[in-house]
């Protein structure tokens, strides 16, 4: 399938900003106190987030999880508000009352995220079970790891979108790791893909540091969502480069391993064929990534200048 | 006025909230087409009326069951989902406790999730400890939720009603004792609010707090005290969370001393969040040592001898009133 | 695979005993308030907990669930004191703590039933790991539901199994109801078995109602069990003949699909076939259920002469 | 006498367990090769010593994790599990609450279930309310359970060592806010006792009973009181079921005064049971009506003025303390 220009140069301008917001993130992490919480990247990974989002209407739904910040950036989510709530700051999308691991921006439809691994598999059920009840022609992504598909959760949500057909996409974002454990230790099947059959869905592997790849994956899968032939597991191989969490130190993963997948960055990758291409061109390549950084430098700031909510605003949103 | 077991007043709120709002659906294990066709059961006959569209049956999946109504919920739907038996809650706490209470508040309010989770309860079905297993003190110390226990048939319409219709994820749990008990319900459409208590007997010497399948029980025995002239003034809950100290305090105030009556097991119980109530702030009123009634610290046996010995009764009651009396 | 005359007379014994016990309960639940609460039957099944149970040595273990009497009786439990326990006697293998839904029979290596349903696969595997830690040659054996096995336990218990390999025979007795719900109303896969690819072990489909396929099923899966080669995912194919319980009337059951099961009766096939091949004759076959009948009749006598436990006994057991 | 962080003495515990008993194991997410390489953390070295046989990593499968416990542990095996944080006890609860608590009862007392599931708990570390919540309450409601949550280092060693030898299953709940406090920890095996509170400070004025990772709030507390002449007597419960209704029984008879201290959500607490049980046994005691100091109905936010607001502190204590006295 031909990819509009324009797309490509969407889904590379959002794996771009993902990528200097995590940047960003891994610096202000070494200085002490700044980032409360724990801190969970996605770095490497971009091609899944901005492949999937940019197959996406608005109106479609995503649902994700403690990894979300390129979901949520390449939904469309703004980088303030993110950075905001990452600093635990008053003018948080959520008001400081998430921080960094439940990250909700019901404005772009990211109305709720758990960071309950597996958690967001049922929640994703729910949400494509009201598309289907109001005959709405949208989606919902579920976004969820390797791990998360050990989960009973896992189980119960694919079986029950698959039984009533709901328009519903799970993302499975193979990173390899869940926690400090390999995938293969946790798991005795090659690909979380071939759980589809155990559902009556279709399963496909797709390489998550392929942008493209992602799209048109998504793609099909979303379309066959809308005509109501139910939903597809899709997993997207990829790679953490980071630790778990930035507190994490990485002594279970393997030096070379990690640089091996750094020789696999989907951003260089995208960037490059666009540029042999013609495209883009390398200056507009270069000015991509300084348009991010100023994005994400001015959400910092954003962020910083912000005050912390009252204290007794903690009583605040728990009831309607 | 009609007459309606529990299982009955749900199923007319039901109808009439279905009836009312398109947006309200029904899932679970059986609410459709379920082992038991009797009509005194709360989901007989909305099928047929509703269509599998809105009423439908899930798999033997509680996870799936709470997450379901979690999203649909926040999508602007009103799920009522059931969850068959009150042990089972377990397997639906994770999305109930961790997602449909605290969604909104990760959010920072601007998600919602108004859903009901329905829920039967109650010992005294030779059923064992595995289905008999009272857990809502679980559910009330979960900021988030609202915990609904009705004890009238009466009760459960207006209370289920304004329980589809609060913007709060409501546990909503039904004690099957009552299934079967005949009971007056107005026939109209009437909301019953959350979070208001009920003096169900007046009386001047003694309050009994208690709720949903325990009001029958504080009722006899409150007959019984009545004739050797001992006044009796029952509190039912209704909704433990919010919980109502107004009315709770005011009683205490009046009699001075404190009965809490519950089926569920004694300790950790939610009779020590009413002990603690009262002892905070009408300690002054208080003039006798607090009395709790409740199943012993043990699983429901199955064997009848050993389920009687387990259910609170009258004679349990009234000897914990002559005791502080 | 010959099988012997002995393990075919063995499991035909088994399930006319387990059918005469069942046939005795259908008639003693008609008497109002004989039976304490839910009663819950294997009518038309017993060729699954017999062939299974044909196949173990008394040091395997069975984890069975709410529909347990053929499994225990197969595996060698005492019919008084099941009865005695079905009555809530003081008599009964629990004291009347359990009745009839949560028989535990530690003597046969049955040492603890749950009737929440797919709670019997994670407590298998547990037991299961047991067997492989102290190195003991004896496999443990899980009974559960078609209904069981969209529960979240299901997934997490084959997906640890067959991690570590555990020696477990997960025994899938598909009797196409859940409740009041078909199979097919429950998910979307044609054969349970097809699971079993998830997990990385071997599924198979057995006929559920010829108790030599299950027995011979049986042997292989718990041979490769003891071999280290891991968990088997066997599903029997098999029909629930009465309600779920004694109190359903089987209002959503087409009477003809009974009646067509009823056909396929277990003990009738292979009573034929013993007779047809001269192992036993007519005479002995009848003999057979003339005994069963007495042993029956017996646990009843035994049942209904015991004493209930005192109240007070209710505070026992609790604690260790 | 050697100085360690609660996790440190978790960790010791564990290890002189199973270099003591070959029975004993240990299972979860990260137990042997976890993110955290920090010796302070209960399981770090453990896998280096005893090997892959005796420390199993698990998946991410909290179920499955409670259920190899039940499994095994009816085998005759010592598995001690983790459940990561305390709201993920929520996806083991049926595991361990319907078949861990019931499953020697339903078996009439034939079958036991010797093991220990450990819980990380805590508010304090930025997370939000899915990895803080403390649920102790919902454990202590449970029949067939023990429930342990430990101080002190040293408590916490013996403790654990109990709760492995002990027959039951039990519940062993372990504040992360502890692990990095150095207190001193007896080198040799020793055992403290399940069901034993333990008075950490003697005083004559005023009781305060609490547990976990409030007992230093009490302490300090305790400190600036006394110097205005206040004696405060701090009753650390350390084992919530079995409860040593005794011990706080005997406190309160002596101060007549009674503030209970607990960082979980003040409704439905395990401090209503704790007021309770002194307002049915020790009512005569009292002078002054009962305080609680615990966290405000709401989950835990991660904002770190929210979270503070969130967490009792001394000022909370003190200021509780003045109102009753
Ligand atoms: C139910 C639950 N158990 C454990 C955890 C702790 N935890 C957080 S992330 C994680 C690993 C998840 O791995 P995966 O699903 O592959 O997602 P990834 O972190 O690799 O993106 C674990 C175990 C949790 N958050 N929720
Ligand atoms: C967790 C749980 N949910 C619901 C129930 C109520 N229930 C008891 S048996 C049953 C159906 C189980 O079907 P299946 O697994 O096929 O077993 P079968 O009864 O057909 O032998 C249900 C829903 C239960 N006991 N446990
Ligand atoms: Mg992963
Ligand atoms: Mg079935």
């Amino acid at each position: 399938m031909e990819i509009s220009e324009k797309k490509k140069k969407e889904m590379l301008w959002t794996m771009i900003l993902s990528r200097k917001f995590s940047d960003a993130l891994v610096d202000l992490c070494k200085i002490e106190g700044k980032i409360p919480g724990m801190m969970i990247l996605s770095t490497g990974q971009e091609a899944v987030g901005s492949g999937v989002c940019a197959a996406l209407e608005p109106n479609d739904v995503i649902i994700t999880n403690h990894r979300s910040h390129t979901h949520l950036l390449a939904k469309g989510a703004d980088p303030r508000e993110i950075m905001a709530e990452i600093y635990c700051r008053k003018t948080g999308c959520n008001k400081g009352k998430s921080g960094t691991l439940h990250l909700a921006v019901p404005e772009i439809n990211a109305p709720c995220t758990s960071t309950v691994v597996g958690a967001s598999l049922t929640i994703a059920v729910g949400r494509a079970f009201a598309q289907q009840y109001t005959k709405e022609k949208s989606v919902t992504v579920c976004f969820f790891g390797d791990g998360a598909a050990d989960e009973g959760s896992f189980h119960e949500a694919l079986n029950l979108a698959g039984l009533w057909q709901l328009p519903v996409v799970f993302v499975c974002e193979n990173n390899e790791y869940a926690g400090a454990q390999r995938y293969e230790e946790h798991t005795r099947i090659k690909d979380v893909a071939e759980r589809a059959g155990a559902y009556g869905m279709p399963g496909t592997v797709v390489d998550g540091n392929h942008a493209q790849a992602v799209y048109t994956a998504t793609l099909a899968a979303r379309q066959r969502a809308l005509n109501g032939e139910g939903p597809t597991l899709m997993e997207c191989k990829t790679y953490r480069w980071r630790g778990h969490g930035e507190s994490d130190h990485q002594h279970y993963q393997p030096k070379d391993e990690i640089k091996a997948w750094q020789g696999k960055c989907p951003i260089s990758r995208l960037g490059k064929e666009l540029i042999e291409s013609g495209t883009i061109t390398d200056a507009q390549f270069r000015e991509m990534e300084f348009k991010a950084e100023k994005t994400v430098a001015d959400a910092v700031r954003f962020a910083e200048e912000s005050p912390f909510p009252e204290p007794h605003d903690a009583l605040e949103d728990v009831y309607a | 006025m009609q007459k309606l077991g529990l299982g009955q007043a749900v199923n007319q709120a039901l109808r009439e909230e279905m009836l009312r709002d398109p947006n309200v659906f029904i899932a679970g294990e059986g609410v459709g087409v379920g082992i038991h066709d009797s009509p005194m059961f709360p989901t007989t006959g909305l099928l047929d009326e509703f269509g599998p569209a809105r009423v439908k049956d899930t798999p033997v999946s509680e996870a799936a069951i709470a997450g379901l109504a979690v999203g649909a919920a926040e999508a602007g739907l009103r799920p009522v989902v059931e969850i068959m038996f009150n042990p089972f809650f377990t397997l639906a706490s994770d999305m109930i406790v961790n997602h449909a209470a605290k969604l909104r508040y990760l959010s920072g309010g601007k998600s919602s999730f108004p859903l009901v989770v329905r829920i039967k309860t109650g010992a005294g079905f030779g059923a064992g400890c595995q289905h008999s297993h009272n857990l809502e003190a679980w559910a009330a110390h979960c900021p988030g939720l609202k915990v609904v226990m009705p004890a009238t048939s009466a009760d459960a319409k207006g209370l289920l009603k304004s329980a589809i219709r609060d913007d709060n994820p409501v546990i909503f749990i039904e004690h099957m004792g009552l299934y079967f008990a005949q009971m007056p319900v107005p026939e109209e459409d009437y909301l019953t609010p959350l979070g208001k208590a009920e003096i169900k007997r007046p009386g001047k010497d003694l309050t009994v707090v208690t709720w949903s399948g325990m009001l029958g029980v504080a009722l006899k025995a409150a007959e019984t005290l009545s004739r050797e002239g001992i006044e009796t003034e029952i509190v039912d809950l209704r909704t433990l969370t919010p919980l109502d100290r107004e009315t709770i305090l005011a009683s205490v105030e009046k009699t001075g001393r404190l009965i809490v009556l519950h089926e569920a097991t004694r300790t950790g119980g939610f009779g020590g969040e009413i002990a603690a109530v009262v002892m905070e702030e009408g300690f002054k009123s208080l003039k006798a040592p607090l009395r709790r009634v409740t199943g012993p610290d043990i699983p429901v046996p199955a064997s009848p001898p050993l389920e009687k010995f387990y259910i609170p009764d009258e004679t349990d009651l009234i000897r914990a009133a002559r005791e502080i009396l």
